[in-house]
């Protein structure tokens, strides 16, 4: 069992080099500003639903990250929930995709018009169809993850979901079928712990002090770390990443993280005052300690909301699927 | 007059006070939020539970067989299908111990199409729900319906499934509920959480009064004679839309709405049918092995020298899923137009 | 001939050699059992899983997507019923991604009754498999054909439900697998592991040849012209057995096996009722919301004016369970003289 | 945490009270010569199939000798899986009913011919109907649990299971709601570990070197036991009770027992040779410290043996329910 590791100071210098924190930066960045344009396109009525990930970016772009992105048992698999879009914006992903998704056109890339805002999937890079179900990730998981593991290589899969969710069973299933000992899985489990599921508090309904603690019983290596700390976060996933690849056994993580617009539009998408804000927290540290500075940062914002409101005027006039449409691809075709 | 949200608060209500229910629970079913419909709001007894169907299923069959009288919902009913099998046992408990137990439990879960909830928030659970044997299977189209078939599931010494077609629970009624204000605001004033902070707000409950519509007994919503239409949920105002609007065509339909799916009302269907000649079924279930083919099925096997043209069934599509898009929607779930033309072709047909 | 056991492990031998089958595997699937019935002794790549149907499903979904070719068993149909979920996502998966992705996935499992199995061992599974989209679904009634659409099964780029009447399976086939020895017991030597320690135990297995059932094609095991019997599984060599008796008091009926419940073969159903005018469907999954409804309706929807009687559908009783007691199993799912007298009162039915 | 109390050496005297020693013994036997018998009736052709539980009756009678038995929530549940015969003896059955559902008579008190032998269903003790699936016992009991903690008095919920059954997600969702912060529950929740699922070993299956540990991360009390010596049995049942019943919290007990006559008919019912029997262990430790004799013990098999053939003998001639009542309660009627 790793120990825990002594947090690193605000005063200390940021560990990791210049150019990664402004690449994460830049990506932090860039996924609030999707996921902002999203809830505005939601509040104009160019979507009927918006769910995402603002809050969790300090934890999700160092996944992306750091993950090996490609199609196949050779490369990483991800499955993931629905508060995802900095990871996928960290493995290369375009953020007009998003906004197609979120106007269900035609040319929404991930469900052709079908499927919610934040609900990715994306074959090339081995991106798990996002479903609405909370939980059923956890249970396809060790699938792909034993397919990697028959092939030899170092490539994992991951695996995300709420705190609130972990109560279905298949979060324990996951556990079970990664930990067994004819057969343990390269799999990293994480956990995005924002203390809540919609309006239920996990202090009323969960009896664990960590989550991660539940890996414990089946010896999984498992750490419960603070994801709003994309530093931290960085080297966390790193360090449980190079384990999971390494030893071809499961790690889980916990990710304490924020919820900032609340669980989607149907709470209001408003923005949340309380939580902890990574992003400003991560931009005090930067301006802090030299890295960027105060206009470097806006500028960097600026410059993505124009590019959002571009693409979200494009989007804003592409079609809709036809209504035949509903009849492709009940079933793939033998190749 | 009420929405369908509020009357199902209210027979909530009314069963907290007289009828002995003790837990009203599931996922946000609590405060602050009382259900992602409203339908909870300020019970004396609903609380808030793990994120678990299969937990919520399961607690409701042990507080059944410990004499409780628990209600317990599935947010969606697109998040139940982990939990056939214990819908099953509860429904084999009773049989299976050879009548020495009973499941007295009711599970409220919001179905169908209408709110552009696309591929898990759309389902229809009544064809799955109709295979399983030991239910009551409930399914109001009114504010009225609604709050009259809670309390009588709320009186049953058996499992019933009340199923909300959630494109209805904000649609006002046009009957009264016994016991409700006259005036709309003054309800909503209430019985409705105000927005913001709700730690301090409590509900004043009208005086509500004893009302069961019975388990098995449908209604004849518009009579006719040339063809019988028989629905439920959301579907069922369309027909009576479609009704009216073929009435001016001269084609006189049947309207029955069925509420109850199982026991139903056959007495009821058969009835007309022989009057009419002519059935229509509408639901918006996937169409194969659907509950409405059962409807037709028994048509045909009791009425069929009765019948002037095939029995027909309108239901969704057999796709794998409701899309987001307004056009997906609306091609894969029967809509007012593709009623009006299936009763206008039925009418008409002639071998 | 082989038994249907025995012609399944042969088609999963043929497959882990042939078609790229990389994992087989559920509880007890592995050595030392090979599975509750036998179906998976000695197979190479056999495995045994933790007693868990949703890790099982979810285990099946995840190698699918990685490229691998899984075939998952769930030992009795009847524990299916908590994934119902998974298997619609695994339904949905191909189409929520809008073609991006699909599923080559098989599972087993046994259903039926004809094993005093009570009521946990006796479940049908064809009605609430065919109200899922997206998934191919079959039922053998033979060796033969299980061996067939077995291997168009492991062919499949889609999910396949491979359904085991378990009556069946110890029951020799007519017809011989392209490979088998022509003695039985010399077979059984071969690949059907030993009593007692089988550590050291490898089965030889015949040289087999390729052999595929195409899914979506039923098969017409007598012909007839006064009345169609479309069934499969369990019931199916029920039919075939009343059907011949039937003829020595001259009604002359036709006897399809479905052995595709979706897609199914309506071409062929269709030109059997066109000719004879009069059909029974036959299953034993309980009646209400069943898969036989389901062609019932759509017999009445396309071939009203070609029947000469109601079509009429056989199936077991609406009832919570299959009781242990053979008084008991025997009232609740058809057995040869309830279909021979369905048959015989349906032949001679007039208005 | 308790701390594992020191076993006592085989040398030591008993530690129990002599009576109950012969009350436990008495039971033991009696458990066993039952199952024997119904193991016999399967084999003679009177019955289709036999599940039950030989070689755990040195923790099931000391559990059913611990209930506070009678019906609804001021007295004990039961939500047992098919190896409870020695529970259901000691807590007053007579065995003659289980002979009745072996030979499904319409008689069969417990399920009226219907369900397998040894799926028992009491409503007057609390014993809430044994269904085939595994695991889902785990689902239901918070349930009884609630109505009696929302009662008051001391009345618990006991949930029993085997070992591979913890990989379903119903025994985690058991150990979720049980410890939810907002209501501790009063279940004592059993596993009877044989470290066999059918065919399948543990060891190849399961990663937890408890299965007891399961239930630290819920802050769950937990212990692991020898189910296979019934003084140990009899004072880890008593502590554990004791606080369940006190402190209205939950406790999650491993007991490891052993299979004498393997899974069931199905895998033939034969003796297994290797297996501990707790029985034979128990009668040297009750000769060696002149608890009782050989003669006395032997007698008491006799006695057994005898009643359980005159019950056979009756049971056999008893008609089986008629085909009709199949359509019997599938409702029950309002009272
Ligand atoms: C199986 C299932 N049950 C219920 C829901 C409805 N639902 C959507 S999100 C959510 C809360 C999830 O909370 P958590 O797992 O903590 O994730 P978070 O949204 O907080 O990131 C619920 C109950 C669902 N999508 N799936
Ligand atoms: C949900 C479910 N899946 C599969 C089975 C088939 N089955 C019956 S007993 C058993 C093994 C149970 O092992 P364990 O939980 O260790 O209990 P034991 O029989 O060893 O006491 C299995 C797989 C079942 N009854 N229920
Ligand atoms: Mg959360
Ligand atoms: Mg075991």
């Amino acid at each position: 069992m790793s120990r825990p590791r002594l947090i690193k100071e605000a005063s200390a210098p940021l560990p990791l080099e210049r150019e990664l924190l402004i690449r994460i930066h830049d990506l932090m960045v860039k996924a609030r500003v999707l996921e902002e344009r999203l809830i505005q396109m939601y509040k104009q009525g160019h979507g009927y639903f918006w769910i995402g990930g603002p809050g969790e970016e300090a934890f999700n772009v160092p996944l992306g990250l750091l993950m090996k992105v490609g199609q196949g048992p050779a490369y990483d698999f991800l499955h993931a929930h629905y508060r995802q879009s900095a990871t996928l914006l960290a493995m290369g992903e375009e953020p007009i995709g998003a906004l197609r998704q979120m106007k269900n056109t035609a040319s929404d890339p991930y469900s052709g018009g079908r499927n919610f805002a934040g609900h990715f999937s994306i074959r090339a890079k081995n991106v798990v169809p996002v479903s609405s179900p909370i939980e059923v990730q956890y249970a396809m998981a060790p699938g792909t993850a034993l397919a990697q593991k028959r092939l030899g290589g170092d490539s994992i899969t991951i695996v995300t979901g709420g705190d609130a969710g972990t109560a279905e069973g298949d979060f324990a299933s996951c556990l079970v079928w990664c930990s067994r000992p004819a057969e343990p899985l390269p799999v990293l489990m994480i956990v995005t712990n924002n203390k809540w599921g919609i309006s239920t508090s996990g202090a009323e309904q969960h009896g664990e002090q960590r989550v991660a603690d539940r890996g414990r019983a089946f010896g999984i290596q498992c750490k419960t770390i603070n994801g709003n700390d994309p530093v931290e976060a960085y080297q966390e996933l790193k360090e449980a990443m190079a384990y999971v690849r390494k030893e071809r056994r499961p790690f889980l993580l916990e990710a304490n993280v924020s919820r900032l617009y609340g669980h989607s539009s149907a709470s209001g998408a408003n923005l949340v005052t309380e939580e902890v804000d990574c992003l400003k927290q991560f931009e005090a540290r930067l301006e802090q300690d030299g890295v960027l500075t105060r206009q470097q940062m806006d500028d960097t914002r600026n410059r993505y909301a124009e590019e959002m409101a571009a693409a979200a005027r494009l989007v804003r006039d592409e079609p809709l699927p036809a209504p035949e449409t509903i009849w492709n691809h009940i079933y793939a075709e033998k190749k | 007059m009420a929405n369908m949200a509020q009357a199902i608060r209210m027979a909530l209500h009314y069963a907290e006070e007289n009828l002995g229910v003790t837990d009203i629970f599931g996922e946000d079913v609590g405060a602050p939020l009382g259900g992602v419909f409203t339908c909870t709001q300020g019970l004396k007894t609903a609380w808030n539970s793990p994120l678990d169907e299969r937990g919520i299923i399961g607690m409701a069959m042990g507080l059944a067989m410990a004499g409780s009288r628990p209600v317990a919902e599935i947010q969606f009913c697109d998040y139940v299908y982990n939990t056939i099998d214990l819908l099953k046992l509860a429904g084999n408990t009773c049989w299976a111990s050879n009548g020495d137990w009973n499941m007295p439990m009711v599970v409220r879960t919001p179905v169908g199409s209408g709110i552009r909830g696309s591929m898990y928030h759309s389902h229809s659970f009544d064809a799955t729900m109709t295979h399983i044997p030991g239910w009551k299977i409930v399914m109001p189209s009114t504010p009225l319906d609604a709050y009259g078939l809670l309390i009588s599931a709320c009186q049953e010494p058996n499992p019933v499934m009340f199923l909300e077609p959630k494109a209805l629970l904000r649609v006002k009624g046009e009957e009264r509920i016994p016991g409700e204000p006259d005036d709309d605001r003054a309800l909503s004033k209430m019985i409705d959480a105000p927005l913001g902070d709700r730690s301090q707000w409590r509900p004043q409950w009208p005086n509500l009064e004893a009302f069961a519509v019975p388990i098995g007994k449908g209604k004849i919503v518009r009579e006719g004679t040339q063809l019988t239409v028989v629905s439920y949920g959301r579907t069922l105002p369309l027909c009576a839309k479609a009704a009216a609007a073929l009435a001016d065509e001269g084609i006189s339909a049947e309207v029955i709405d069925l509420r109850s799916l199982w026991p139903y009302d056959w007495e009821m269907i058969q009835a007309s049918v022989q009057k009419t000649g002519r059935v229509l079924y509408v639901n918006e279930d996937t169409e194969v092995t659907n509950f409405g083919e059962h409807l037709v099925r028994r048509t045909v096997d009791e009425l069929f020298y009765s019948l002037l043209a095939p029995p027909k069934l309108l239901a969704g599509k057999f796709i794998p899923g409701i899309g987001l898009a307004d056009t997906l929607e609306m091609a894969s779930v029967p809509q007012l137009g593709d009623i009006t033309e299936a009763m206008r072709a039925l009418a008409v047909q002639q071998p």
